[in-house]
C-alpha cells in the first residue's frame, strides 16, 4: 500500500454541484454536519437553481451547495472554492470560475457523455481539450463504481441505485479529509429505517466511496482540517431561516405570549412559515393567507387581542403590506414584521440575495410612519435579532421591521445556542382597569412614551382605537391642528426613545484611524474577513455593523467622527449611506455589488484598499 | 357565537352600549337604525361588554365601532374581515363582529370575505347594503344598479352589479341572510340568528343612504310597496308574499313563478329550507328574473345555514392533538435540536 | 371572442406559436400539455399572432407568456385580471388571455377575477388548477382538500377549500367551464368554446403537478377510472357516465341522483342545459355530494354560457353616444371653460 | 342718505363660515368669480367637514372657504381674514382665532339662538357678553330678512326659502365690495332655469342683501379693491384637482393617444375621476376599478396596449400600489401615478393636506427601483407639471410619481389659459419591425437609455415582458449577476438622464446671499409670500422651488452652495431636506408644520428669521 502525505489545513471550502436531482443539498449538508461535529468552525450557502426542475443536465438545472469549513474562525461561505464536485458538465461550467487557480475537482465521468456535453453547451468535451489545465482533476466513473458497489441489490432498479451517487463522493470526500463515516450512516439508518434495501445500496455507496479513496493508488493526498478554536459550549448548526423561527418560538415562550404568524409564502420567506408550523405545541399558531395583506391583518388582528401576531415576507409582499404597517403605527401595537430580502425590483430574482429593502423599511409607508428596523448579520444571529425584535415590540408598543435575507435564509453555521434561562426576560404588563373605575385611556403614555395594552376580554378596559389621528390619552379621533403635529411628534419620539434600551455600538479594531467599515445585515462575514485581512497588512481600519437601523445607536455620530473615512458596502445601490450622510453629514461613501450574490472577501479587501487611495 | 363563561350573568341594557362619542352619521341615515337594533339585542346575548368585538374597515358604516361601549378595531378599507380572521383564531372566546359597507365588503374587500367564508370562523359580518360609497361622497359601488348615475359616472355606470348573497353562497358560506335598516323587529331577529349561528354569518343589511342614494330600496321598506315586492322567507314555511299575501312562488322545475293563491293552493308553493343549498342559490337570483311582465319580489330572511366546523375549532383541536403527540413544548430541547457538539 | 381585421388570411402553424425560450416546468408537468392545446387551437383562430396577448401572474402557469409567440405579460401575482382588463378595455380589437394558477387566481387574485366575472370584458381566463402552489415549492392552495399535508401544513390543512366552479357562478360569470390537461381533445374544444364565447370565460383546466401534488386528479384523468368518476356535459344531452355508459344522473326534486339505467331510462335523466342557471349551480357541487355511499362524478364541459354585453362593448357604446351628444373634442374650448375674464 | 366712505385695499381675505348645509361653497365660489372677473388675483381654500353631513349647528358641521383677493400678487389663500361671515355660533367658534384683531364679522344673529349657542358649546352668547370686542361686527337677522325678501312666493316652503340665506349675504358682500351682481345672476339663471319659484327666491335674496348694505344706515364704509396687475391675457379660475384633470387630457389630446385612467376613489383624489369621467368625447376612459391595485394594474394594461396609463389616489391608496409601481419600473413603460398626498400616516387625517409622501414616492418600493418624481406648486400649475409628467413618461418610458396634496387640490387660483397651439408637442414613435426581420428587441436602448415601445397588434414586434430581471436588449429573463448589477444602473441612469431634458433650477431672489429658501410642492405661495416680505425687509435671501424631485436639475448642487444657509420648509417631519443633506452634503436646515393645513406667510417669516439668527 502507498503511503499518503496527510496535509494540514487551515481552511478548505468544498463546493458539491449537480444536477437538481443529484442530491447535492443533502451531501453538503451531511459533510458539514460532521465537520461541525469533528469541531470545525463552518459556514454554508446553498445555491439553488431558479426552476423548481429544469431538465436533467442543462445549466439551469445545477444545482450546488458550499461548505466553508476550518480549523480557525469562519465568517463566510468562501470566496472560491478549493475542492469542486461536479455530477455534470453543467456543474463544471457554471462553477468552474469560482475554483481557485490549481484547486481540485472531482469529477463523475459518466456526467460528461455526448448528450450532457451538449446540454451544458459544450463543444468538446472539457476534461480532454485542456481546459482544466492547471487544475488537479480527480476523474471518477462514479455512476459505473456506485452501480458495481449495489449490482446485488436485487430489490432495487438501476434508477434507485444511481440515486446513490451522491454517496458515493461523500464517502470518497470523507476519506481525502480524514472524516469519520459514522454520524451520515445513522442519518441513513434514520432515514431509510422502512426500506432496507436503499439503506444498503446507499451505505455501500457511501463506504464504496471511502474505499476507492483509501484503496486507489492514484491518490496520493489526504487532508487534515484540525478543530477550530470555538468558545466553549454547545453547538448546533442552523440556517437562517430555521433561526429566526426559533428566535420567535423561544420569544413566545419566554414571553408567555401566544404567538401568531399570519403569512403568505414567499421565496426566501416561506420556510419559516413551514418551520413554525410544526411548532403547535409550542402554542404558535400559523395562518397561511389569501395574500400578504391578509397576512398582516390577521397578525394585526391577534396583536390587538394580546398576542404576538408576527408577519413574514419578501420584497414584493413587503410592498403590498405597507398600508397595513401604516395601520400598525397609529395603532401603537407590538407586531414584528419580518422581511426576508431577495432581488429586486418587482419579482426580481426571487432566488437571489439583496439589501434593497432598507429604505422601503425606514420611509416606504405614506404619511410620517416611524418604527424601529432591526437587521440580522448571520444566520445564527437572526435568532438572538428577531428575538430583541419582540422584545422591543412588545416593551415598546410598535411594529418592528426585522431585515434578514436570502444568504442568511439559507446560509448556516455553528450556533452555540442558549437555554431557556439564558434568554433575557420579555416582561409583557397587560393594562388593568383603574382602582377608581375612571375611564380608560388607551393613549396615555409612560415615560417611554408608551401606552397601554388592554387585553380584549378585561373588563373596563373597553375602548376604540383605528387608523385615523386621534387624541392623545384618550385615542378618540381628532382632527385638531395641534393634536396631529403633537401626535406626528410622540411617535417619532417614541420610537427614538428607543435608543436608551439597546446596547452603544461597538466596533472591532482601533478606537479611531484611516477608516471605518460600517455595515448593516448579511454583509456581516464578507466585511469582518476583509477587515481582518487589511487589520493584517496593517491598515488602521475598524469594523461597525449595525444591528439597530433605527433607531441608531446613541454614539454612531460621535463614533463615526473618529475615523478619516466612513466605508458602507451593501448589497445594493447605497442606502444605508444615504442615512447617515444625511444624518451625520459625514462624507460616507459606498461599496455596493447588486449581482444577487453575496461580496467576497477578496473583493472587499480590494474595494477597501481603493477607497483607502 | 362565542361561548363564554362568566362569573355572574350580565344584566345590561342597550344604553351600556352607548359609547361617549357623538354619532357623526348624516340625520336620517340608515345607519342609525342599524347601531339601534344592534345595542338593543346585544343585552339580549347575556355576554359581558368585554367579550365583545366589533372590528370595521372604512366608510361610513365602518365607523359602528366608536359607537358600541366594546372593543373595537376601525381598520383599513376592505380589511376588517382579515383582521377579525386573526382575532378569531387566537382568541375563539371572544364573540367577534365585523361591520363594512358594500364598498368594503366587496369591492376592496371582496378577497377577504370570500376567502372568510370559506374558511368559516365564527365571525358575525353585518354588511351594510347601501348601492354606494358615502364616506367619499357618492360613488357608484360593487352592487349598483348598471347605469347608475353616480360622481365617477356622470353617463352611467356600466358595471353588472354583484349579487352579495349568490357570491356569499358561492364562496361556500354557511350562513346567508338578509334584513333591512327599516324592519327593526327583523333586523334583530336576524341579528340574533347570526350570532347564534356557529361560524361566518354573513348578512346583507339593506341600509339607506339619504345623501348619495337615496331611496334605492323604497320599494321593499315603504309601506305602499314593501308586502308586494318582498318575500320573508322562514323555514318550513311556503313563500307567500303580496299586499294581501295573496301571491306566492312556485317551481316549475328550476325555475321559480310568481302565481296567485287564486289559482295555486299554498300546498303548490315552494316551502323555504334553508338547508337547501340548490334552493337557496335560486332564491338568491330570484329578484334578478323581474322582467317586463313579472314582478318578482325580493326574498329577505335567511336564506342558507349549514354546520360545518369552524377554523377555530379545527385549529384548537389540531392543536391539542399535536400538543399531545408531541408533548409538552421543551424550549431546551427545541433551541438543541437533533444534532449538538460540544467545545470545550 | 375579439372581432379582427386583417389583410390577408393567415396560415399559421401550432410551430409558428412557440418561441426560442426553453421551457422550464419540471419534466412530466401537466403545464406541457395544456401549452400544447392551445399552440393546436390558436391557428384555427384566423388571427394573426400580433393580434393575440397573453397575460399572467407569478407562478409555474404564469409563465406560459414566454413560451408563446404572441405580445405577452408576465405580471405580477393575482394581478394578471386586472392588467388584462385596462388591456382590453382600451384595446377591445386584441384577443386576451390570462393564464393563471389556482393559487394566483383564486387566493391572491380573487378579488379581481370575481370583478372580472361580473364586468365581462371579453378576456379568455385559463386557471391551471394544480391544487397546491407550484413555484413556491408546495404550500396548499384555496382549491387544496381539506387535511392536505403540504409544506405549510405539516399537520394537514384546515381550510375548507373553493368550488372554482360555485364562485364563478356566485360572481356572476357568463362563461363556467372545466376541463383537464389529461384529455387533449376536450381540452382544445373548450379553449375553442372560451375564445367564441363573448365575454369573460372561466375555465378550470385541472393540471397534474408532478412534483408537488402528483395524482390529486388521476381518479378523472387514468384510464382505469375515468369514465366511472367524470361525466361531459353536453348541452342538451342527458348526463351519462360510468365505465359502459351505464349510470346517470337524475333530479330528484333539486337533489341530484345517480342512478343505474338498468333502473332508469336515458330519458329519466337530467338534460344538461348551459343557459339554465340553476342547474349550473346544481352541477358545480354535484361531486361535493360523494359520501360514504354514493360516488358522484366530477362533471366536465361547459357548465353555465349566457350573453351579456361586455364590458368594453358598454364603455365603447356609451363614448359614441356622448361624442355625438357632445360633438368633436375641443381642447381650447375644455382649457377656457365656462367663464375667462382678460386682462390687458 | 348717509355719504359713506369709500376705503381702497390692496388685498383682503374674506373667509365664510356656516353649517355644511347654509351653502357657502357656492358663496365663496361666486365672490372668487366676481372677483376674477373684475380682475383681481385671489387665491381660495375650502375647508369641509370631516364628516359627510354633521349634525346640524355642530362645530364638527361647519364649512368653509376661504378667499384671498387683492390688486396685487397674491401667493395664498391668506394668513389671517379680515371679514368672517359666520352664519351661526359654531361657525364664528370654529373660525374666529383666525380673524385679525379689529377684523370685521358679519354674524347672522338668528344662527345664536339657545339651541345654536349650545351646539357650538357657548356657556352664553358671544354676540352679547364681550368675546367679540375689538373686532367690527355687524349683526343682521339674515334669516328673517331672507324670509322677508321671499315671502310672497307661495310656491316655496319655509326650508326651500331658508336655503336662500347665503344670497343675501353674498350681496350683502357684493355691496359692501362694490361688486356687479350680474355674474351671479346668470348662474342663477343658468341653474334654476326649470325652476323659477326656486330662482326668484335667490334672486330676491341676493337683491336683498345689495339693498340692504346699500338702504341701511349703519354701514358707513364699503372697500375698493382694484384690478391687480397681472400679465395680459385670458384668464380662468381653477382648482388643482381640476387642473389636473385637464393637463391629462390636453396630454393626450396632444401626443394623439387614449388616456386610460385606473383609479379608486379615495380623498382628496376622488374629483379628478370624476372630472375625467366627464371627458368621454375626448377618448378619455376611466375605470372605476375594485381597488388600487386593480386601478394601477389596468393602468398598467393600458400602457402595454400603447395609450398613457394614468392612476389617482392618496396616502393608503398609494402604499397599496407600491408593488404594481415596481412592474411598472421593470417593465419601462410610460404611466403616470397621481398621489393627491393627505394627512397621515394611515387613515390619517383624510380631509387635511400635508407633504408627507415624498420619501415613499423616491423610496417606498421593494428593491433598486427608481423612477421621476414631479411636484406641483400651485392649483393651477397641476397642469403644466402633470403635462411636463405625462410628457416626460412617454419620452424616457418610465412610471413618474406626480405629487400633488389636499392643499392644492381643493384650492383655486386665477389661470391663464394656454391655447393648444401654445402647449409643447409630446411625439410618440411606437416601435416599427425592422425591415430585415430580425428579432425585436424590447430592451434594446437608444442614447437617452430608452427602450422602443412596442404596440400589441403591431406585426413582428411580438414580444414577451415582465417583473423578472431581464436581459439587456433581448428582455429574456436573466439571473446572470453582472446583468443584474448592469440592469439596476442602467434603470437608475435612465432616470437620472431625464435632467438633460429638463430646465435647470430657477431662484427667485439674489444669486447669492444668506439664505435660500428650497421648497417643493403646495408650500410654494406660502414660501414667495414670506420670502418676499423678508426681502422687502432687506434680506439676502432667495427662493428656490422644485418641480423636479427626482432627477434634481442639474445645477441644484451648484446652487445650494452659493447660499450661507439652506432652509427647507415643508408640511412634513422633514423629507426633501432629508434627501438634500445627503445628496449634497449641506447641512439644509427644515421648518416643518404638521397640522393638516398649510403654513402662513407670517409664521414662515417669523420661523425663518430664527434661522437667520
Ligand atoms: C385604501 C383605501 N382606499 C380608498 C379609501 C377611500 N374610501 C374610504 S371608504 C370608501 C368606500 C365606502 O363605501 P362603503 O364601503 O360602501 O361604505 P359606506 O360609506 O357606503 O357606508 C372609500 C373608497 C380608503 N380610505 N382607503
Ligand atoms: C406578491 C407576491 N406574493 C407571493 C409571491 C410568491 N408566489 C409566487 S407564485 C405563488 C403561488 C403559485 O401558485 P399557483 O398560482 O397555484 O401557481 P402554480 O405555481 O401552482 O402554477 C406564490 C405564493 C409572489 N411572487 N408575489
Ligand atoms: S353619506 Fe349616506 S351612508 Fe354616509 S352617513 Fe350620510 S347618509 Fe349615511
Ligand atoms: S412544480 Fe409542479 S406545477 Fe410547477 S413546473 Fe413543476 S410539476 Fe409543474
Ligand atoms: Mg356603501
Ligand atoms: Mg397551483
Amino acid at each position: 500500500m502507498v503511503k499518503r502525505t496527510i496535509e494540514r489545513l487551515e481552511e478548505v471550502v468544498i463546493k458539491f454541484a449537480g444536477d437538481s436531482g443529484d442530491g447535492m443539498q443533502l451531501t453538503g449538508g451531511q459533510f458539514t454536519n460532521t465537520a461541525a461535529l469533528i469541531g470545525n468552525d463552518l459556514g454554508t450557502f446553498p445555491d439553488f437553481p431558479a426552476e423548481i426542475r429544469a431538465p436533467q443536465g442543462t445549466l439551469a438545472g445545477v444545482s450546488g451547495f458550499q461548505l466553508n469549513f476550518g480549523s480557525k474562525e469562519i465568517y463566510t461561505p468562501g470566496d472560491q472554492c478549493d475542492v469542486l464536485v461536479a455530477m455534470n458538465a453543467a456543474a463544471l461550467k457554471v462553477n468552474l470560475n469560482f475554483l481557485r487557480k490549481g484547486g481540485t475537482i472531482i469529477v463523475n465521468t459518466a456526467g460528461f457523455d455526448a448528450k450532457n456535453l451538449k446540454l451544458a453547451g459544450y463543444a468538446d468535451n472539457p476534461l480532454d481539450n485542456g481546459t482544466l489545465e492547471g487544475y488537479n482533476v480527480i476523474r471518477i466513473d462514479i455512476t459505473k463504481l456506485t452501480r458495481e458497489a449495489t449490482a446485488d441489490i436485487t430489490e432495487l432498479g438501476m434508477k434507485e441505485k444511481d440515486r446513490c451517487k451522491n454517496m458515493f463522493v461523500l464517502g470518497f470526500l470523507y476519506w481525502m479529509f480524514d472524516r469519520p463515516m459514522d454520524h451520515t450512516l445513522q442519518m441513513l439508518q434514520t432515514k431509510f429505517a422502512k426500506n432496507p434495501a436503499v439503506l444498503e445500496a446507499n451505505v455501500r455507496a457511501l463506504k464504496a466511496g471511502y474505499h476507492y479513496g483509501d484503496t486507489t493508488e492514484t491518490f496520493t493526498t489526504r487532508y487534515k482540517v484540525d478543530k477550530a478554536p470555538m468558545a466553549p459550549g454547545e453547538y448546533r448548526n442552523i440556517m437562517g431561516n430555521q433561526a429566526l423561527a426559533l428566535g420567535l418560538v423561544a420569544a413566545a415562550q419566554k414571553s408567555g405570549l401566544k404567538l401568531f404568524l399570519g403569512s403568505y409564502p414567499i421565496t426566501p420567506a416561506s420556510d419559516i412559515l413551514h418551520e413554525l408550523a410544526r411548532y403547535k405545541n409550542f402554542g404558535i399558531i400559523t395562518f397561511q393567507a389569501e395574500d400578504e395583506i391578509a397576512g398582516i391583518c390577521s397578525a394585526i388582528g391577534a396583536s390587538f387581542g394580546g398576542n404576538i401576531g408576527v408577519t413574514t415576507t419578501s420584497g414584493p409582499g413587503m410592498a403590498l403590506k405597507t398600508e397595513a404597517i401604516g395601520l400598525a403605527v397609529m395603532l401603537e401595537i407590538p407586531l414584528v414584521i419580518c422581511n426576508i430580502q431577495r432581488g429586486g425590483p418587482s419579482t426580481g430574482l426571487p432566488t437571489k440575495t439583496e439589501q434593497a429593502d432598507l429604505l422601503q423599511a425606514l420611509y416606504g409607508r405614506n404619511g410620517e410612519c416611524p418604527l424601529p428596523v432591526l437587521a440580522a448579520c448571520s444566520p445564527a444571529d437572526c435568532f438572538s435579532a428577531v428575538y430583541e425584535a419582540v422584545r422591543i415590540a412588545i416593551h415598546h408598543m410598535t411594529p418592528v421591521i426585522f431585515l434578514s435575507d436570502g444568504y442568511l435564509a439559507n446560509g448556516s453555521e455553528p450556533w452555540r445556542f442558549p437555554t431557556a434561562e439564558q434568554l433575557p426576560d420579555i416582561p409583557v404588563r397587560f393594562a388593568e382597569p383603574a382602582s377608581d373605575h375612571s375611564v380608560f385611556k388607551p393613549y396615555l403614555r409612560d415615560e417611554r412614551l408608551v401606552r397601554p395594552w388592554a387585553r380584549p376580554g378585561t373588563k373596563g378596559l373597553e375602548h376604540r382605537i383605528g387608523g385615523l389621528e386621534k387624541e392623545d390619552f384618550t385615542g378618540n379621533i381628532s382632527y385638531e391642528p395641534e393634536n396631529h403635529e403633537h401626535m406626528v411628534k410622540v411617535r417619532e419620539e417614541k420610537v427614538e426613545r428607543i435608543a436608551d434600551f439597546i446596547p452603544l455600538q461597538t466596533v472591532e479594531g482601533p478606537e479611531r484611524g484611516e477608516a471605518l467599515v460600517l455595515g448593516w445585515g448579511g454583509t456581516y462575514g464578507a466585511i469582518k474577513a476583509a477587515v481582518t485581512q487589511l487589520q493584517q497588512e496593517g491598515y488602521r481600519i475598524a469594523q461597525a455593523h449595525l444591528r439597530y437601523l433605527k433607531p441608531f445607536p446613541r454614539n454612531l455620530g460621535t463614533l463615526l467622527l473618529s475615523y478619516d473615512k466612513v466605508i458602507v458596502p451593501e448589497i445594493n445601490n447605497g442606502q444605508l449611506v444615504k442615512v447617515i450622510r444625511d444624518k451625520f453629514l459625514v462624507p460616507a461613501v459606498g461599496i455596493n455589488k447588486i449581482q444577487g450574490v453575496p461580496f467576497t472577501k477578496m473583493e472587499l479587501v480590494q474595494r477597501i484598499k481603493e477607497q483607502l487611495g | 357565537m362565542a361561548e363564554v363563561t362568566t362569573e355572574q350573568p350580565v344584566k345590561l341594557t342597550p344604553k351600556d352600549f352607548q359609547t361617549d362619542q357623538d354619532v357623526r352619521w348624516c340625520p336620517g341615515c340608515g345607519d342609525y337604525s342599524i347601531l339601534k337594533q344592534v345595542h338593543t339585542i346585544l343585552p339580549q346575548l347575556g355576554i359581558p361588554r368585554e367579550q365583545l368585538v366589533f372590528v370595521s374597515g372604512i366608510g361610513c358604516s365602518s365607523r359602528f365601532p366608536y359607537y358600541t361601549e366594546t372593543y373595537g378595531l376601525h381598520g383599513i378599507h376592505g380589511r376588517a374581515t382579515a383582521i377579525a380572521a386573526g382575532l378569531k383564531a387566537t382568541r375563539p372566546e371572544l364573540s367577534v363582529w365585523v361591520v363594512t359597507g358594500d364598498g368594503d365588503a366587496l369591492s376592496i374587500g371582496g378577497n377577504h370575505l370570500i376567502h372568510l367564508l370559506r374558511r368559516n370562523f365564527d365571525i358575525n359580518v353585518l354588511m351594510f347594503n347601501n348601492e354606494i360609497y358615502g364616506l367619499t361622497k357618492g360613488q357608484y359601488s360593487p352592487t349598483s344598479p348598471e347605469g347608475m348615475v353616480a360622481k365617477s359616472t356622470p353617463y352611467g355606470s356600466l358595471d353588472h352589479p354583484f349579487n352579495p348573497i349568490a357570491l356569499a353562497l358561492g364562496a361556500d358560506a354557511t350562513f346567508v341572510a338578509r334584513s333591512m335598516d327599516r324592519d327593526p323587529a327583523h333586523l334583530q331577529q336576524m341579528l340574533l340568528r347570526c350570532y347564534h349561528h356557529p361560524g361566518t354569518s354573513f348578512l346583507e343589511i339593506l341600509q339607506n343612504c339619504n345623501i348619495y342614494n337615496d331611496g334605492a330600496f323604497e320599494l321593499f321598506t315603504e309601506k305602499a310597496t314593501k308586502k308586494a315586492h318582498t318575500v320573508f322567507l322562514e323555514h318550513g314555511k311556503p313563500l307567500v308574499f303580496g299586499e294581501q299575501q295573496e301571491k306566492g312562488i312556485r317551481l316549475d322545475g328550476f325555475t321559480p313563478q310568481v302565481v296567485s293563491l287564486s289559482d295555486y293552493s299554498v300546498d303548490d308553493l315552494m316551502v323555504h329550507d334553508e338547508n337547501d343549498i340548490n334552493k337557496a342559490m335560486i332564491l338568491s337570483r330570484l329578484f334578478e328574473m323581474n322582467n317586463g311582465t313579472v314582478t318578482y319580489p325580493k326574498p329577505f330572511g335567511v336564506f342558507y345555514v349549514r354546520k360545518r366546523t369552524t377554523y377555530e375549532q379545527a385549529l384548537q383541536k389540531q392543536m391539542e392533538q399535536i400538543s399531545e403527540k408531541l408533548g409538552a413544548p421543551d424550549l431546551n430541547k427545541l433551541l438543541r435540536g437533533r444534532e449538538t457538539w460540544i467545545v470545550d
